[in-house]
């Protein structure tokens, strides 16, 4: 088929990830997107198929203090510490415009202690409907008590499923952190835990030093990096937890093109999360969901199912 | 390109000169019509080319504009300055804003100084072009002769335009706050933007007395308030520079936390 | 002091590695540099410290099938898979020569068996004179058996240092895999087993996919990752790593720049190893020599022991 | 720069023409004198501005060269290609070479055809122009009529170079092993260079009868024979191009194991 008569046999990009139905494979990641309505239309809406919530907090945090974001080769380091405005907050003032766009809105709920997860979860069910799934944080890397610690074990998984399946009966998504051991494991435990899906994965841990300074970077010496640089590191995450559990991977770290969205896609991912590559280009999403389309007329595929788990040797 | 990329636009480099100091003037023709621009709003830019290193577009505040061109003045301090200056008339770029809500706002009736310190004076000279009646006074310091170019250039653009050395070599001995200082003592409104000692100064020698509205520089990602990197310590908590700025009442920062 | 006065002041490079003085703390690591004598000095030498030789194995391999590399957003993924002559081969055909050169060679040693280890450096042994250090390397991502999979615990790595010491007393370096969970655990394995320093450390397990051709790009589906794009994060295993035990460790992964070799030694490091990075330019190693000497003239210090973990934050 | 870079040099691009099908020819000036250099021989190389993505230097045949320039010709295929034919006249590159220790030799008094597939003409054209007294035949095969400004180019500078396209747009109508048959059955020497259906074409046509040494391709790290990453299983073993070859004996070479 040739270019021309793409428009002729559009393909279906909806996607089903664990009985929840995205008009469109690409989210936005959590972390980079304002939650200000006014971003959340056209142009910028094109080709989304969700959009992630900054990680949110029992309480209000200020973030970290110092430097932030640091250029890597074709990485970006932040340190940001979960700024936000705590889940009260966010229920009230922010969610119900979200909603009105039509988005579907993930809430990304970083976890701290069991105790205020619960407290956030049974918070948000009163905001149930306008909540497409929570994306539990237990990969954070930026802040001390819990976030990253969580994930870095089965044991810290279930504990959290545990905790959070009693809380809230919508959809679950768990956000692993690469630093895990044996990420197959980890998301397994989550698995049998009643996730929905699994999002793989978070930010590398990493830091930087200013020379001339002489000193880190950031006050809190490592970071997590992102960006182009770790998608090969990505894509190996998800290939591994992809072919290790049953429920929906959803592939996240340096996706920035078609061609990314279609490795992930086809190492076994049912949708990707895009995040930094947004600092690069605000509206890369409608970029790429139409490359996205064109390839897949090219190919004659008519939906992502399709495609999914396609380019799967034969390990695991 | 598509129609509308919101905040994304593009545009072509279509003029460089390179004025001294490490600093170019750099004018983009944009493909469509730049909606208003106001004083204190900056760009992040970079050229096409940029795909994945370097990865992040860079700030820049708008000196000058007009329906479809826009100026910046770019010193060239790393790798992406340098990329960026090195491009030939004709290049391809990307061009995102115009960014930050809070701007310089002008204050009728009031008597008001401007006061730039080296590469801080680009959203100055922006300024005075949009409000040039209601300026009083425009000091502009530098380090030294090496900004010789930049002042010329901007002084054939500000009418009165004070100038201060550090070392003497051009215009006035001195920094650009002991020469507001000399100029005056009932200033009602500085507008300031130059390095935090700047800062730092104007702010120990007119704090409580003048309203001091005062761009700042913070490192960023988005530019549009998504991703919290370019946050400083305020009285009203952690603010983001591109967003809840660039132009922030002094009184509300917390200086000693600049970087 | 200004440029002009640099050459009066020449800092001295040479550093000191458990008892091992090299003249530069710039080494060629294992696995980029030709066993051609002819490569083996000027142009190429300058500001050389020593020269790891390509992973060697007992008997000899003929490596992977199939593409061995592949670029990646500033990083390149390797699965070569040890294609080597074996260690006979190497002592009597190749060693001669190189250590010709006077420039250090450094072996690296691939572990697979423990029996082959030990038979492979009593090997050695009758070459010693010509080793400057043994690098086991328990980190090897592209083999089958053993390789990396003796990096990965503290225990893999003890009894690995159990059989090395008993067959070598010469410097024994070994070099880690980032892929272990706890790298602070491992490195001091090695050092309660005997070793002289450690080497933090090698490639990054990543992946590939071949999108038109809808299958993994590499044989064995999995590669290393290696290049600018990981130094963030070998930075952060180097500081970990240097923090946590006693003997010299030599920073490796991603260095490209005086910058980088400066952020290395700041955060605690040794020496370097510099691989990848010659693909790029195969002079580079003199060129970072200059400007490192440049900078440190500059900077008013005298040698590189001044400046090693002097950037370190108060972590660790 | 210094001195002595050895194989690493530096050039500046002073020529580029489109000849179609994808096809630049490129010519560069270098600083210092160049060595000898044999056909089959390659460079890898990228525009100074390559800092670490693009990383790799890309491997191109020479096609001429003198003293201090260097020609070759570029497809585009990928992101680098497209890339090294953007640059302007005047940009820097990275030169590393000549490389390859497998090489086109000379061999006289025998009859000697040169067989090229697409882009593969590259080297032949170098040997052509150094071994043009002993080459008795040269077939150029492309697929299709997008190759006549590479053919017509090669045609000038080869007297009866005889063309072929697969769909007969150019020349003769058939692939180039084709036309080879056609000339004569005995060719003692075979000097072959394109895509690897082609060289199994060639092999299954005159191996075992004539000698077949062709230039293969492989995606490189650092051309010198230090990583290993540019293998080509062979009966002597897993061989190097970059150091091995690039030309080797095709009966040596399992042809099914070439990617
Ligand atoms: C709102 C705003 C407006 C600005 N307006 C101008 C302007 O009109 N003209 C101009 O020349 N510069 C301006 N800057 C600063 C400019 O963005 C930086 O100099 C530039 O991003 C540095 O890029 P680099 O790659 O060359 O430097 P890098 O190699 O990344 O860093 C080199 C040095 O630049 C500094 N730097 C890096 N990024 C920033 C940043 N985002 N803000 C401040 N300092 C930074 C660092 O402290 C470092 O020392 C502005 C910054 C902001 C936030
Ligand atoms: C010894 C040698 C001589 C060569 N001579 C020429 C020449 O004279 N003219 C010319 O146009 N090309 C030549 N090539 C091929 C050329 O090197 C590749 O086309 C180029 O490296 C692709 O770079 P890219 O970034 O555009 O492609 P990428 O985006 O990296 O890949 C695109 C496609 O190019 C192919 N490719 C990538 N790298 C190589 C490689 N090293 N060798 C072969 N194919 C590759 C891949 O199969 C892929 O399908 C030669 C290759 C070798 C090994
Ligand atoms: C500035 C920034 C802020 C982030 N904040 C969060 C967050 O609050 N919660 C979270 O789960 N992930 C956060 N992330 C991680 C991203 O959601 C994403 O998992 C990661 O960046 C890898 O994807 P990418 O390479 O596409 O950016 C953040 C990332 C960046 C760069
Ligand atoms: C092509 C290639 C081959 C390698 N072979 C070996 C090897 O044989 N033994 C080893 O210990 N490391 C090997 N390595 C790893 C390097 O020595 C180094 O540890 C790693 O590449 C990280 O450093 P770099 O980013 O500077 O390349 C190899 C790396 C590459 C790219
Ligand atoms: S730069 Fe992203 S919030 Fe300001
Ligand atoms: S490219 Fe490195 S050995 Fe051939």
């Amino acid at each position: 088929m040739s270019l021309s008569d793409v428009s002729k046999s559009l393909p279906d990009l909806s996607v089903s990830i664990g009985g929840l139905t995205l008009p469109s494979p690409l989210i936005i990641a959590s972390g980079l997107w304002p939650h200000d309505a006014s971003f959340w239309q056209e142009p910028y809406s094109a080709g989304v198929g969700a959009i992630c919530s900054k990680g949110l907090t029992r309480r209000p945090r200020a973030g970290n203090s110092g430097i932030r974001i640091w250029e890597t080769p074709s990485g970006v380091l932040n340190s940001i510490g979960l700024q936000n405005r705590g889940v009260e907050v966010f229920i009230k003032e922010e969610l119900p415009h979200l909603a009105k766009s039509g988005i579907p809105v993930i809430v990304n709920l970083a976890v701290e202690s069991l105790e205020e997860t619960t407290e956030s979860l049974v918070l948000l069910k009163s905001a149930e409907k306008d909540i497409a799934a929570v994306e539990l944080n237990v990969s954070c890397p930026n802040v001390d008590c819990g976030g990253m610690a969580w994930g870095m074990s089965a044991d810290g998984v279930s504990s959290v499923l545990l905790a959070a399946r009693k809380a809230w009966e919508g959809k679950l998504w768990v956000k692993l952190t690469p630093q895990a051991f044996d990420l197959p494991s980890v998301g397994r435990a989550a698995e049998d835990g009643g996730a929905d899906a699994l999002v793989v994965s978070n930010t590398w841990l990493g830091m930087a030093i200013d020379v001339e300074a002489k000193k880190p970077v950031f006050d809190r010496i490592f970071a997590g990096l992102s960006g182009p640089a770790v998608f090969p590191l990505a894509l190996r995450c998800l290939y591994e937890v992809a072919g290790s559990v049953s429920i929906p991977v959803i592939g996240c770290g340096g996706v920035c093109s078609d061609e990314d969205v279609l490795a992930m896609l086809l190492a076994g991912a049912a949708a990707v999360e895009i995040g930094s590559m947004l600092m690069h280009d605000l509206k890369c999403i409608s970029d790429i969901y139409e490359s996205l389309t064109k390839r897949m007329a090219l190919w004659g595929v008519g939906s992502v199912a399709d495609i999914i788990g396609k380019g799967r040797g034969d390990r695991f | 390109m598509h129609c509308s990329r919101g905040l994304e636009r593009e545009g072509f480099l279509i003029d460089k000169a390179f004025l001294g100091g490490g600093v170019y003037s750099l004018r983009f023709e944009t493909k469509e019509l730049l909606p208003e621009i106001l004083p204190g709003q900056f760009f992040m830019l970079g050229p096409h080319r940029w795909k994945s290193d370097p990865f992040l577009l860079r700030p820049f505040a708008v000196v000058d504009w007009s329906e479809n061109d826009v100026e910046f003045l770019v010193k060239v301090v790393g790798r992406g300055t340098k990329d960026i200056v090195s491009c030939e008339r004709g290049t391809p770029f990307r061009l995102r804003g115009p960014l930050g809500n809070g701007v310089f706002t002008a204050a009728r009736g009031r008597s008001l100084a401007l006061v730039a310190g080296g590469i801080g004076v680009a959203p100055l000279l922006c300024a005075w072009k949009f409000h040039s009646d209601v300026v009083s006074s425009f000091v502009f310091g530098v380090s030294n002769g090496d900004w010789a170019g930049v002042a010329d250039w901007a002084s054939s653009k500000v009418s009165g335009l004070t100038v201060a050395s550090d070392d003497g070599s051009l215009g006035y001995k001195g920094t650009a706050p002991d020469v507001l200082k000399k100029e005056g003592d009932l200033i009602d409104e500085i507008w300031a933007c130059g390095p935090v000692p700047m800062l730092k100064a104007v702010y120990g020698a007119f704090g409580g007395k003048s309203l001091i509205m005062a761009s700042l520089e913070s490192r960023m990602g988005c530019g549009i308030g998504g991703c919290h990197s370019c946050t400083v310590k305020t009285q009203r908590g952690m603010l983001k520079v591109c967003h809840d700025g660039p132009v922030f009442d002094l009184s509300e920062v917390f200086l000693d936390e600049l970087i």
